[in-house]
């Protein structure tokens, strides 16, 4: 079982795509059983015996699970009777309990994947590719793939399987190969191998630590969460009595596996979706019912998860995309509220932009869609922090960006805190969670399960509060050397009976 | 842009037992509404509205918008929206009368065929190779068929005996034919106009009187189609490459091969249709002949929720209307709007039984104002009766676009290796 | 700053040029193939265009396509595919002729009256579309094709004679409108002919589109909401209210495109009133680019192929069929779509290949400063 | 004028011939307007003309017809025939340039003019007699007519219909029915829909039917072919085409207007230095509108034919007033 560490955007999930022929190298070989090998397409690759259960799935929702396995190797057990007595028989050899005929729409993440891994064995695959299977799953499920993992490994089979969680890593992998800016900078063995040192050679620098300074935060709270609840289509709850306050000069972090609420939380922070009840407050006012318009011309910043989909227009200017969410404000606009676009107003504060947050551009002209990843989230940055807002959600404010825009971006967020702004924090980076916030909550399931303290706190500690294996306030447990935790080592919560605290006003 | 526009249902998930009514259910469905058209006809005495004449007149009148509906299905089952299917029949026309009335009917439906999966496979090219808008692309092939035809008319047809820049010569028949003895036996049951019964016969009576080999062919494309589509190994790939080409890529299918695939079969079938429409509905081509079918084919796709089932559903609503129209609309029309009225009057006490009163009083109120309506009228105005096949549309859409279904990935650009 | 504006034109030409190019050169092989000179017909085509009162002609017949695709071009912007822009034509003119013919106010009070009729009238047969697709969902490409066709039943049922029909000869009318609703126009001599007054109402129309779209916040959001439906909503644009008001303007503006002839000209609609204007609008939107300046070039392009092959037909020594121009205008919008599509994702790559390579050129200068920054 | 500015620099020619301008979709309908191009036809071999005939662009206006109009009429065609109502503004605007040029317009007698000749038809007489013929024919006392577009002009049609046969036979139902509400829908094109009405009107036991409905009535005497019924043709002698030679035995008569001949009349009128001018109807009294009398079956018939006659005289000396809607 090989492992594949690396930053956001480091090339892993690029790496295993050639491998797995859907992209074609511009150099170098690839060698299966010491034979060199091209792959024009995935078929190339699956005749090969390779499969890859991609980190996105790759489903089709409006199939059923046997059309969605048998799909593209329809020679092997046709499409009807006998490809449902495999698909029966390989689930109950690996205790996957899929249902042949239920339409995938109607699964949940963890049947998806293993509908996703029995595509992958029902095409016979010696070799194995895992990009990112655990980022969805709780903690029973990841024991329970690794159960099926090992049982793969043990029949001959290789793994090659990508995580970001680094206690996993080291606890199952045979060997780890560490990859940054799209080359391969080392190797390593778990036997010996801390997750700090993991991380270091992830990074390719001394890990840069978002210290928290002084605290800044006031007893005026900015932002207030009362009891929010927000279902589904058909009355499930995705938000389920969430209750916090943001308090001026205050950054709260919220933890939690993607997929637990985050996105529909600022969903309805945002007001994107109504909430089917409880109620926000900004700054005193009630905003529940507000339009997105009103919640951002009153002040709420927006740095979006997918800031393709949500905070640019990818194929027009710089400048326009810096009007973009502040269309009714000046200098982008002017007449009552903001009827009459101001191009000129916009343009030059683009630049000041630009300029400030040290975004590389040869112009504002330029579309969007042609700056890279990071310096599109720097001018986004930029543009939010512009605005002044009193209440900033931002989601992964620094993904993809450099150790170095990284750093600025920090900066910037920590320099309006101290002004008095309030921040949501969302980050998959707990390090950088656990450095800018001044208050730490779990989102776990669409509930807020457990509090931490920051200053205390350890990634691992929170890790587990993540999966929902603990809940209620969590303390940092003093153990062996303070720095290098053992890998998976488990916090001992102390978990109180209640589930979702009161928040203490600091 | 994409051209993720028709019918983007809002409704992502709707709960498993809202989406399908089962079998008992739509039957006992179906017989309520046939049971109350009876008696609607007995009250008001328009027999025209179940009888053999009419059916089968509607059957004809459905099978070319049902062919283009298939086209569509086809199209967009792979992700490729057609609204070009216009085009593609006009095509079909065209070719289908210029190889019919020089070598028989038969080959001018092959030349049809291929005329449509001509403007199909430019559609393909603009759609597949280049990511054009689906419909952008499709309002251009609806124009350049057009020209073409017509075009290509003066140079062939305006020389032929017969034949003028606007028409073809006449193409010789494929003929018709009964189900012998079963078809007289079933008009004779229609005509005696018998609660229920004469109307079951008259029901099924068009669908076996005055058949076209051509109308049975059609018809027969529609199981098919839905056989390939969702029982064979082909129709499985195709559909995956309209809910998830980066899925099925990612599974060694060739997008592009099921797309460009489904699109020309799309033609195909638009062809089919004009071919139909130039060679079995009329002897002749004629300038303008489609006459905006193709459009409708679409719209009964879009009815029929991208099923061949609801799709046939649909055209033949189209068809039974158009054939109303036709065939002494006014008074049959009359007639069904007391259908409608008592129709209304279930849909009010099924919204009580639900306790959804505001919906239940409205819906009472326009009931009575159908009941009104028809008792204070003998015939409804000509133009009524000509737009209702539209009105019905619109009616039946608006209260059902949010259940519909369209493939998820329909009219979404896609390029090989571009998935995340 | 300046070299990237120069490219950007050059890539907003290119796309209609190579289109042009390629659309004429498959006309030829089309006019090649069919035995005729694959030439001459341009030549007969422009020589028609030179003579004034074909210059007329061409100018009014683009200033009603102008105001259609207009309408339709406004629908493209947001990804609304207005099809119904016809039935809203023929409605906002048939409405407009009624009240002309029945309402006697003076010029300046009758004229904006009947502006408004027209403009009323096609918003609110868009507007029934806009609705069925925010409430009710359904798609408003089906329901604009579904409205059409009630449309031309409803126009047929209000001209019956019972309601408002006069009949005028065999033909069937609204009845000629009052003088004070006449839009004079400017008569260029008896054997020119007049140019429409509301010729101006085209070119007023066109400078409004574009100020609203790109100067004003409600533009922008249309904009914004054509380009990623997910970014405006998240930067505040209310999606379903954006819908309906696009499609009522849209179908307003659709209404008034019928007008230039009505007031200019005819002063009744009847059975005669030309039909099909909303289809070919469609056209013409997608060969301007949705952009005011492109739909007027493509406007009078179309409605010289309209109004200068006719006369191939008579041409002398050799005629030729006219309807090579109906290939040439689908030729030219399929080659504007094709080209249009590769020119501008070629030109996307070519801006990220620039921005990387300027950026490379910079830090090459400034090397030490960058690293300060890498490093903090 | 400027002849540089214009496209239609006068022509030397004199006597070209006459030019027919058609509406849209007028030429090749095998009724109506081919009638026109017949009488062109006739002209040409008679005169030696080399007369033209020109069709429209879809969805133009007056300006453009005024146009077509203009041009024809400096080119030196006289005289300039509009074929169609829609003409009518374009000839009346162009007649006022053109003192010296005849023109004509078919269908419509709006204008006033010393140098236009309205071509107008009392289709109304002629299907007085079709329906004469009908009610004495039907044995199921169920009778139909079949429009092809619900406008004015085939208003009279039916008008003229329905009375004939009310006046000959008490008792009898006319089932009417229009194929579309506008030409662009292809009413008067599209013989599939026309057959498709017949046979509505044959299932509710009509066995005489009379269509005006250009080509679309092809598709009318083909059911009426098919069920062994009687069909009234329309405009030409339908009974004598070609392409319905087929059907021709349920072909009873046509209900003729003689478009033709008037197209004919006006040249001929033209060429002998009299031009026509003002209202110019052709009627039962003039013959411009009758029935054909080819099918022998018709002919034959005794007690039919001295009904008919009885009508005519009626007609012609005004005791019989025939509605025209
Ligand atoms: N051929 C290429 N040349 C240059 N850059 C590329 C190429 N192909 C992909 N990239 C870019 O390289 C980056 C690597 O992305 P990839 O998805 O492989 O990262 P990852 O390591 O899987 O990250 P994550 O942990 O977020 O999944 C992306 O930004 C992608 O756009
Ligand atoms: N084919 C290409 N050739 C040259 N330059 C390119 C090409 N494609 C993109 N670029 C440019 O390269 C730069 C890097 O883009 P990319 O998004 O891959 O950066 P990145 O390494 O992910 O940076 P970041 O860490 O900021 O996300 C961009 O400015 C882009 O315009
Ligand atoms: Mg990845
Ligand atoms: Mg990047």
């Amino acid at each position: 079982m090989h492992a594949l560490v690396g930053e956001n955007g480091a090339g892993k999930s690029t790496l295993m795509k050639i491998l797995y022929g859907m992209q074609k190298p511009d150099e170098g070989t690839i060698a299966v059983d010491g034979e060199q090998v091209a792959f024009s397409s995935p078929a190339d690759a699956i005749a090969r015996g390779i499969g890859m259960v991609h980190q996105h799935f790759m489903l089709a929702d409006n199939l059923t699970v046997l059309e969605n396995v048998v799909l593209g190797s329809e020679k092997l057990h046709g499409i009807g009777g006998g490809a449902r007595r495999k698909i029966k028989e390989i689930s109950d050899r690996y205790g996957l309990s899929v249902r042949p005929d239920a339409l995938v729409e109607d699964l949940g993440v963890a049947d998806r994947q293993r509908v996703e891994i029995l595509k992958v064995l029902y095409r016979g695959a010696r070799t194995l590719i895992l990009d990112e299977p655990t980022a969805v799953l709780v903690p029973q499920e990841v024991d329970a793939l690794f159960e099926n993992l090992r049982e793969l490994k043990s029949e001959g089979l290789a793994v090659i399987f990508i995580s970001h969680k680094l206690g996993e890593v080291l606890s199952v992998a045979d060997e780890i190969t560490v990859i940054r800016r799209g080359t391969t900078v080392g190797t390593a063995v778990p036997a010996d191998t801390t997750p700090r040192q993991l991380a270091e050679l992830m990074v390719g620098s001394e890990l840069p630590t978002p210290e928290t300074s002084e605290s800044t935060v006031t007893d005026r709270p900015v932002l207030q969460v009362d009891r929010l609840r927000l279902e589904a289509e058909g009355g499930r709850a995705v938000l389920d009595d969430i209750t916090f306050t943001i308090h001026a000069g205050e950054v709260l972090g919220l933890a939690g596996v993607e997929g637990n609420g985050q996105t529909e939380l600022i969903e309805a922070l945002i007001g994107l979706r109504s909430a089917d009840s409880g109620t926000i407050a900004l700054a005193g006012d009630e905003i529940t019912a507000w339009p997105t318009r009103k919640r951002r011309e009153q002040g709420v910043g927006y740095i979006p998860e997918d800031r393709h989909r949500h905070g640019l227009l990818l194929e027009a200017p710089l400048w326009e995309n810096r009007i973009l969410g502040h269309v009714t404000e000046k200098p982008n606009s002017k007449g009552k509220r903001g009827f009459w676009l101001d191009p000129k107003g916009a343009q030059e504060d683009t630049r000041r932009i630009v300029e400030a947050y040290d975004v590389r551009t040869p112009g504002i002209d330029v579309t969007a869609a042609s700056l890279s990843g990071g310096n599109q989230q720097k001018l986004i940055v930029g543009r939010e922090m512009t605005h002044k807002p009193r209440f900033l959600i931002a989601a992964h404010p620094t993904r993809g960006v450099d150790v170095g825009a990284q750093a600025q971006i920090w900066d910037q967020i920590r320099e309006a805190r101290r002004e008095g702004l309030a921040v949501l924090l969302i980050s998959a980076d707990l390090d950088e969670l656990i450095g800018l916030s001044d208050t730490l909550r779990v989102i776990y399931n669409g509930r807020l399960v457990a509090d931490a303290d920051p200053a205390t706190i350890t990634p691992e500690e929170l890790g587990s509060a993540m999966t929902g294996a603990a809940t209620g306030h969590l303390e940092h447990v003093e153990e062996s050397t303070g720095e290098s935790t053992e890998a998976g080592a488990e916090a001992s919560p102390e978990a109180s009976a209640d589930t979702a605290p009161e928040d203490e006003a600091r | 842009m994409s051209a993720q526009t028709i019918a983007k249902p809002q409704a992502q998930q709707p709960g498993k037992g809202k989406r399908r009514i089962s079998l008992p259910v739509l039957l006992l469905i179906i017989a309520g509404v046939l049971v109350l058209t009876s008696v609607v006809r007995l009250i008001t005495g328009a027999d025209g509205i179940t009888s053999t004449g009419q059916m089968s007149t509607a059957l004809r009148l459905a099978v070319p918008i049902g062919l283009a509906g298939l086209g569509g299905l086809w199209a967009e089952r792979a992700g490729v929206v057609n609204i070009g299917l216009e085009g593609m029949m006009i095509l079909g026309t065209w070719f289908g009368a210029w190889a019919g009335y020089q070598w028989g009917p038969w080959v001018g439906i092959a030349f049809g065929i291929l005329g449509g999966c001509l403007g199909a496979v430019l559609h393909a090219i603009a759609t597949v190779t280049f990511n054009v808008n689906h419909i952008v692309s499709g309002v251009a092939i609806n124009i350049l068929a057009l020209g073409t035809a017509r075009y290509l008319s003066k140079f062939t047809f305006e020389e032929a005996p017969g034949g003028s820049s606007k028409q073809s010569p006449p193409i010789d028949s494929l003929g018709t034919f009964d189900i012998p003895g079963l078809s007289g036996w079933l008009d004779t049951l229609n005509q005696k106009h018998w609660f229920l019964v004469s109307d079951i016969a008259g029901l099924v009576g068009g669908l076996v009187t005055d058949l076209s080999p051509l109308t049975v062919i059609a018809v027969a494309l529609v199981p098919a189609s839905w056989w390939i589509l969702w029982r064979t190994a082909f129709g499985l790939r195709l559909r995956s490459c309209g809910e998830n080409p980066v899925a099925a890529e990612s599974l060694g299918v060739n997008v592009y091969k099921y797309k460009y695939l489904a699109v020309i079969i799309s033609g195909g079938f638009a062809g089919l249709g004009g071919a139909f429409l130039s060679i079995v509905a009329s002897n002749v081509y004629l300038d303008g002949q489609t006459a905006g079918r193709g459009y409708i084919g679409l719209a009964a796709m879009i009815f029929g929720n991208w099923m061949p089932g609801g799709l046939a559903l649909g055209a033949g609503l189209f068809g039974y209307t158009d054939s109303l129209n036709l065939r002494g609309g006014t008074t049959n029309v009359h007639a069904l709007i007391l259908l409608l009225a008592i129709l209304l009057v279930f849909g009010a006490a099924y919204l009580v039984w639900k306790k959804r009163y505001v919906p239940a009083v409205i819906t009472a109120l326009i009931s009575a104002v159908m009941f009104f309506w028809y008792a204070d009228t003998d015939e409804v105005p000509r133009q009524l009766v000509t737009a209702a096949p539209y009105i019905v549309t619109l009616l039946v859409l608006s209260f059902s676009a949010q259940r519909l279904r369209m493939p998820k990935a329909d009219g979404m650009p896609y390029r090989r290796g571009q998935g995340k | 700053m300046k070299k990237f504006d120069k490219e950007r034109l050059l890539l907003a030409v290119a796309g209609p040029v190579i289109a042009l190019v390629a659309a004429i050169a498959l006309t030829s092989v089309v006019l090649l193939a069919s035995g005729r000179n694959p030439f001459e017909p341009y030549g007969l085509m422009l020589e028609q265009a030179s003579f004034s009162d074909v210059q007329v002609l061409i100018v009014n017949q683009a200033s009603m396509y102008y105001i259609a695709a207009l309408a339709v071009a406004l629908g493209f912007r947001m990804n609304l595919f207005n099809i119904g822009v016809d039935g809203q034509y023929r409605l906002g003119a048939m409405m407009a002729a009624a009240v002309g013919a029945n309402v006697s106010l003076p010029s300046f009070l009758q004229i904006p009256l009947l502006l408004l009729v027209a403009m009323l009238t096609g918003a609110f047969w868009a507007g029934i579309a806009g609705i069925l697709k925010v409430t009710r969902g359904v798609s408003e490409v089906v329901a604009t094709i579904m409205l059409n066709a009630i449309a031309t039943s409803l126009i047929g049922w209000l001209m019956l004679s019972d309601n408002w029909g006069v009949q005028v000869g065999n033909n069937n009318t609204t009845g000629v409108m009052k003088e004070s609703g006449w839009f004079p126009g400017i008569d260029l001599g008896a054997d020119v002919g007049e140019i429409y007054g509301l010729v101006f109402l085209a070119v007023l129309l066109g400078i409004l589109y574009w100020a609203v779209l790109n100067r004003t916040r409600f533009g922008f959001d249309l904009r914004a909401t054509g380009e990623s439906e997910s970014a405006a909503a998240a930067s505040g644009v209310d999606a379903k209210r954006m819908v309906l008001i696009s499609m009522l303007i849209s179908g307003g503006v659709a209404g008034m495109s019928g007008l230039p002839l009505l007031l200019g000209e005819v002063h009744t609609y009847s059975l005669s009133f030309p039909a099909g204007l909303g289809f070919t609008a469609i056209g013409i939107a997608l060969l301007g680019r949705n952009n005011p300046g492109g739909i007027a070039f493509a406007a009078l392009l179309w409605a010289f192929l309209d109004k200068a092959s006719p006369a191939l037909d008579y041409a002398t020594p050799v005629a030729y069929e006219k309807e090579i121009a109906t290939i040439m205008q689908g030729l030219i919008v399929f080659a504007v779509v094709i080209s249009y599509e590769a020119v501008r994702q070629w030109g996307l790559r070519r801006q990220q290949r620039q921005v990387g390579a300027e950026l490379a050129a910079a830090a090459a200068d400034n090397n030490t400063t960058q690293k300060e920054v890498a490093a903090r | 004028g400027s002849s540089s500015s214009s496209s239609s620099s006068s022509s030397d020619s004199k006597g070209k011939g006459l030019a027919l301008a058609y509406d849209v979709g007028g030429k090749g309908d095998q009724s109506f307007n081919d009638a026109a191009t017949a009488g062109m036809d006739k002209a040409d071999a008679e005169f030696g003309y080399k007369s033209t005939a020109v069709e429209p662009q879809d969805g133009e206006s007056d300006a453009d017809k005024a146009q077509r109009l203009e041009q024809l009429a400096k080119q030196g065609y006289n005289p300039v025939i509009g074929v169609g109502y829609a003409y009518a503004p374009a000839v009346k605007e162009v007649a006022a340039k053109f003192p010296k040029v005849t023109f004509g317009v078919v269908d419509d007698e709006q204008i006033k003019a010393d140098n236009v000749a309205d071509m107008v038809f009392t289709e109304e007489q002629g299907s007085y007699l079709a329906g004469v013929t009908a009610a004495l024919t039907t044995k199921t006392n169920v009778v139909g007519f079949v429009g092809g577009v619900d406008i004015p002009l085939i208003h009279k049609f039916e008008a003229g219909y329905k009375q004939g046969v009310e006046d000959t036979k008490k008792g009898v139902t006319v089932k009417s029915q229009y194929l579309t509400e506008t030409a662009q829908e292809g009413g008067f094109a599209s013989p599939d829909k026309g057959e498709n009405a017949a046979e509505g009107m044959i299932d509710s036991k009509a066995d005489v039917i009379y269509a005006a409905a250009g080509l679309s009535g092809q598709g009318v005497i083909k059911a009426a072919a098919a069920n062994k019924i009687w069909a009234i043709g329309v405009d030409s002698d339908q009974y004598k085409q070609d392409a319905l030679a087929k059907y021709k035995d349920s072909i009873l008569t046509s209900a003729l207007k003689d478009v033709a001949g008037a197209v004919y009349n006006l040249a001929k009128s033209v060429k002998d230095g009299k031009p026509e001018t003002g209202v110019v109807r052709a009627d039962l009294a003039s013959g411009g509108v009758g029935l054909a009398d080819s099918n022998p079956v018709f002919k034959d018939n005794a007690t039919l034919q001295e009904a008919l006659k009885k009508a005519e005289a009626g007609i012609k000396d005004g005791s019989i007033k025939v509605k025209t809607s």
